[in-house]
């Protein structure tokens, strides 16, 4: 069964990640990835560090189930998400989506439906430290709505 | 027995990340009703229209029927990514 | 002015390259990447190679204009197209291109429009080689649909 | 004087990457029309409908106007990427 998921602490390496993804397997035409990173700006106070929190065990079975529908959906050759969790600073990497198959479209759309998906259905939850104390991170509507439209 | 999770922000406010009951409810928004009544801050923040429902790592919602040996977690909108 | 095109021969460290992409810049939160590679199969004949032709000249100012109206349209803080020309194996990298935005949607829809633009309107031709000769790749429909929907 | 390129497909036809030709067309449309007149291959080659023509590094059509100095490129459809 295709789909690789990781949840971790430590950082990634993106080129290693991708060029273990790609390797020998010449029927992939067309690799999409994205990375998510901390911003220094949100609401406009400076976030000084980010911790994120999951739940483990749900966490790995749903970002599965994500990978499995669109594996299915795009016939995508491969693909993978590492997430991290624990304490994360501006500029740090995030989470990091990567998708292969014969094609571009499928690719891309298979990528970016992972990422809304993992938004709204993946159980993370981001703390955000700044000069003025800690909040929790409001779930944004524009998530929502994106997950939406590949109903 | 049934075992129940709280996360972020609710774990916070309530001080508690898990804790085991007897099991004996129909609906899990029975089960929300029960913990409501233990006062604040249970009342106040198991009222939130957002919360979220996963029944043994399975999204779920006040609907979902418990059984005994599930697990049920109780959690804000998520806001990974 | 950002944006930034290479056309080269030589192989490329998608690692590398991403990681000079993103560093430094903590008011990237999110980067897209495309990168497609030579696949063995095309039109049920093996490819044993392929050869890139391209138009000096002509090839960097389209890329990077179509860089330029990618920028404008979505915001970006920052995109790159590197294009390989000459002779390439199954497997191989061809293209690779990354953007780099506040939000992920600005970054995905970017990266897709600035492929669909590349296949129809930078000046790359495609030659394989395969055990019955060679032939020129002929181009596709579905890529000028592609490219229309940006319109 | 303008100087014309030919690409790929078209290149290995013709046989001929590059020529220099006095200017002295008012619109592409013109040029081809005298370049077909040399007979085959020129003639099969140049009327493909797909044939595509850039001015100075710039796409350009048929109707596109050289002046002294061009250079104007013939090519078929790109299959980059």
């Amino acid at each position: 069964m295709p789909g690789s998921v990781r949840i971790q602490h430590e950082d990634f390496d993106i080129g290693a990640e991708i060029r273990h993804f790609q390797q020998s397997r010449t029927e992939i035409g067309a690799v999409a990835t994205f990375t998510g990173l901390v911003r220094d700006l949100n609401l406009s106070d400076k976030v000084s560090s980010m911790t994120l929190e999951h739940y483990p065990g749900m966490t790995e079975k749903s970002l599965q189930e994500i990978l499995e529908q669109a594996i299915e959906r795009w016939q995508l050759i491969d693909a993978m998400v590492i997430h991290r969790v624990g304490k994360l600073l501006p500029g740090d990497q995030i989470v990091f989506v990567t998708t292969a198959s014969a094609h571009r479209g499928d690719a891309f759309s298979a990528c970016e439906f992972i990422m809304d998906y993992l938004k709204t259905q993946a159980p993370f939850w981001k703390k955000e430290e700044t000069a003025s104390g800690s909040r929790w991170v409001d779930a944004r509507e524009t998530d929502s709505d994106a997950a939406e439209r590949w109903k | 027995m049934i075992r129940i999770c709280y996360f972020a922000r609710l774990a916070e406010e309530l001080g508690c990340r898990e804790e085991e009951l007897d099991s004996g409810f129909d609906t899990v928004r029975d089960l929300v009703e029960m913990l409501k009544q233990r006062g604040e801050p249970w009342q106040s923040t198991l009222s939130d229209g957002k919360l979220m429902v996963a029944l043994n790592h399975t999204m779920g919602s006040l609907d979902s029927q418990p059984a005994d040996g599930d697990e049920i977690a109780f959690f804000p909108p998520v806001t990974g990514g």
